[in-house]
């Protein structure tokens, strides 16, 4: 299915984990809310009152697909400042029982920089490593927890490498301890089942865009008796909680496209897991080529590896020119030229770090566009290692990859 | 991304491989920082008249050698010394700011690569 | 001209600071990027190019109509994101060199509330009077700066009371002595002229759902070489100021909205100049009706106003049961029920501050929706008058009103 | 934001208005926090046979008043010092959490009407 337009090649978006095309019928949804229901929900007038209205019903609908009352949830306009929010937020609300943080190295950017900005200002943060696979271990976190542990913040899925993080055993931890735990669920909140209360969790993050929902729209959940301080002060919006004329479309937008993840959820698991498995499957035979993160315990749209010899961005690039759109952590396609942390901590070294490349799938998928793929992925890479100075070095074997 | 140029060069790189018995050669780059340049370069006659690359790096990195490579062939060696950095980015028709190192490792590969062929003793000076 | 949906009755929305509805070229702008132009801007491929070459474009038409460099503009999703984010992350970034910070006492919740946050965090915040009108004046900004004072922000317009404030003033007073200087021209910006090079301000916010752009945009000036620490942390997006994921669409049609108001703003200005005064003539013949906020020099499209012995929400209420929608500084409409900071800070007594009602304008506005808002209102408060307590004791004069 | 019922004794109000030589006058609220509220009651055997307000407040309040004059009429006193701040939010349908405090007003100033009117002397002890 062509979702993305152009000259008449085929397109294959294989970059779901980047963004997510919009579903039509969220579109839909949002348009009134473009048009004439433009009035300010915090009016009190009626137009005020049904732009009122339909962001209430959004924040059911975002709840009810986390198994959470609507109370608890906040409306951001990104996982980004979703977790900025929670991770500063949490810090300060608590800062007088301690100032020690716990996250995890497989943490995206938007909680890494928090806790530094946290370390900034006085706080003391751990970095928990993670094994081969990327898992943190529960064990460890207890292990790190001293009297001065406030807040614990682990991710739920890395974009980077798929894997899916124990957090149900982290947040018993935590709860014995009375340490408010987060995880950032930005990469699995509507594309894997979430239950709040199974997970067992004080705070968490997602974005719309992750779901076929709007850009422009994150939430929090908080749960009932958890304080935070505001990031964006100010307002009565958001329970007090979070200050801004409401973004009612992208608002609205989400709660639909909530609606749909949970009604289609096993549907769409199904569909992407066949196609993920077949490109793992299928990437797999191309020698000098290793999965990263688990194999069983991923995303299931999520397929993430490292090819030796050659560079990240340079596969994107000639994947891009045959119409196939992914992604690399490797240093040349980040702006600040550094290969990626996750990465680096499930112990691959700088070098195979550079061959870095992740497919993420969706509903507009299709097993031809995979097979495509699978025809054209194999040339593009014997092309890239037919001009690097490394190939006949080190063809027939690894040297330089040590992880799982 | 990048201009019509360095796309053309990066999906189709003018000498790619490396030449065997090569009068100098140069490398240029280290992995962690993502980009590693190999020039090799044949001189007859105080001109150089071939120069192949192998490169392992980015859509930026590869189009730089390829361009490097080509503006190098038919040039004295003193001459080839004299391409700059700039002078590689003009003849692409640009580069993004963050990529404007590659071309850095494109000359000073070459510029390892006329080194190399010095020391080994083929020298005319100009 | 009838914006809003309804049973027949004819409506008119006075209340443009609320939020604006959309411009319809706006929306068309935006539409592309809901459907196929989905990508994300960070995206190394051609989707992703066009989507990062829109926010571009975007970004040199918000600066343009502002008189600015490109670079300057940081996109943010709301006004009061923009405040949050300018105020502590100026007073943030210049800690090492003073804690003393300057705002007046009409400033927005968004600014208020930042500024307890930093006096929370060991700031010491001075909140400058300001007289009947509402002007703040620079010579007792120049007087409260001590040498601990490292950032002053006065807001350029309420839009509770519509006074300009004299910025250009204030700002040649911080310039002076190396002060950063913000202003929240949120409910300037696209209503009237500004040009930051004129005004002499280090940083500016302002929102696009206040000059007919989408709800979600909003964007923060900062003067090329000033530093702030970002609110949103994490990624690289806006020159690594501003994590997230960008709300593409919201933005494009920021953009498009900010070349609108640029092209077309003498033209918006004087439609809302006439009928304003229109306004103005029409309910001062009332009696015991009083204008807030200065008579000449006030935002074009906003007359405020305190009408003795009767309470905003209830005048609200009856507007809208007619059809007319308007705002009110009340405690009662206030979720905090508390009385508008801003209406006591101009010596209107907490009674007389229960009166106040705001009409806001735009280019649905018409001259006929005048007439008729100008027939019903003087019943209205009639009809409530005849309910109130105070009015048989107090008729024929106020006894309690003591402003301009 | 009003249930149908607030918004039509806002709009319709119920006995607005002042008894001349009423039996007992309530006063309750301040300015301050936005409502006033006043209700005057006349007795005769016992029974309410009339009451009024005037209400400086928002819309919630004068429903209120509008409400609360209209069910104690033809009640005892004493059965009136029985309708609590919840019976009438019940009678309106509702009213929004922010508004509660309206209701309360509104029997506030009611009892106060009635020991204002027993404290006059014409007190039946029921
Ligand atoms: C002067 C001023 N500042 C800040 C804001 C907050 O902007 P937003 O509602 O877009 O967050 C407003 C709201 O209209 C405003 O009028
Ligand atoms: C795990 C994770 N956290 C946070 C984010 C940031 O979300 P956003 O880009 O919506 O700000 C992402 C981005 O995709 C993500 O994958």
């Amino acid at each position: 299915m062509n979702i993305i337009p152009g000259d008449g090649m085929r397109k294959c978006y294989f970059d779901y984990v980047a963004t997510n095309p919009l579903h039509p019928e969220v579109l839909n949804t949002m348009m009134p809310y473009f048009k004439e229901e433009f009035g300010n929900p915090l009016s009190i007038y009626e137009p005020g009152q049904r732009a009122k209205k339909a962001i209430e019903e959004a924040r059911e609908q975002v709840a009810s697909m986390i198994n959470a009352r609507p109370s608890t949830i906040i409306f951001t306009s990104s996982g980004a400042e979703a977790n900025s929010f929670a991770l500063k937020g949490m810090a300060i609300a608590k800062q007088n029982q301690g100032n020690h943080v716990i996250v995890s190295r497989v943490e995206h950017h938007s909680i890494l920089s928090s806790a530094r900005f946290l370390e900034k200002s006085g706080f003391v943060v751990t970095y928990l490593p993670v094994d081969k696979y990327g898992f943190v271990d529960p064990e460890a976190v207890k292990d790190s927890i001293t009297k001065e542990t406030i807040v614990i913040s682990i991710i739920h899925a890395s974009s980077e490498i798929g894997t899916i993080e124990p957090i149900k055993e982290i947040a018993i931890v935590a709860q014995e301890r009375n340490i408010t735990m987060h995880t950032d669920a930005v990469a699995t909140t509507g594309n894997i089942p979430i239950d709040v209360k199974d997970l067992g969790v004080d705070l968490l993050s997602m974005a719309a865009h992750q779901f076929y929902g709007p850009k422009g729209a994150g939430a929090l959940y908080v749960k009932r008796g958890v304080r935070i301080v505001p990031l964006i002060c100010g307002g009565i919006q958001e329970g007090g909680r979070r200050a801004g004329t409401e973004n009612v479309p992208a608002i609205v937008g989400m709660g639909k496209a909530a609606e749909i993840a949970k009604s289609g959820m096993s549907r769409r698991i199904e569909h992407c897991k066949k196609l993920r498995d077949k490109i793992i499957e299928g990437v797999l035979k191309i020698p000098n080529v290793h999965l990263t993160g688990h194999h069983g315990n991923r995303l299931p749209h999520h397929a993430s590896f490292v090819v030796e010899f050659i560079e990240g961005e340079a596969m994107l690039l000639m994947l891009s020119m045959k119409g196939i759109y992914s992604a690399s952590g490797s240093a040349c396609t980040s702006k600040a030229l550094k290969s990626s942390p996750v990465l680096l901590s499930i112990g691959i070294p700088t070098a195979l770090a550079q061959g870095s490349i992740v497919f993420s799938l969706g509903m507009s998928n299709t097993e031809e566009e995979v097979d495509y793929f699978l025809e054209e992925f194999p040339r593009i890479i014997n092309r890239l290692r037919e001009m690097s100075p490394f190939m006949k070095k080190k063809e027939g074997g690894s040297k330089c990859y040590t992880g799982g | 991304m990048y201009s019509e140029k360095v796309n053309d060069h990066f999906m189709n790189p003018r000498n790619v491989g490396e030449i065997l018995g090569a009068d100098g050669i140069g490398i240029e780059g280290n992995l962690a920082c993502g980009d590693v340049m190999q020039i090799s370069i044949q001189v007859e006659n105080d001109k150089i008249v071939d120069a192949k690359f192998k490169t392992f790096g980015c859509g930026a990195a590869i189009a730089v050698s390829s361009m490097i490579t080509e503006m190098v062939k038919g040039k004295t060696p003193a001459d080839a010394l004299k391409i700059s950095k700039e002078d590689v980015v003009q003849e692409l028709g640009g580069l993004p700011p963050q990529k404007m190192h590659c071309s850095n490792l494109g000359a000073n590969a070459l510029r390892k690569a006329v080194e190399d062929y010095r020391k080994k003793g083929k020298v005319y000076i100009a």
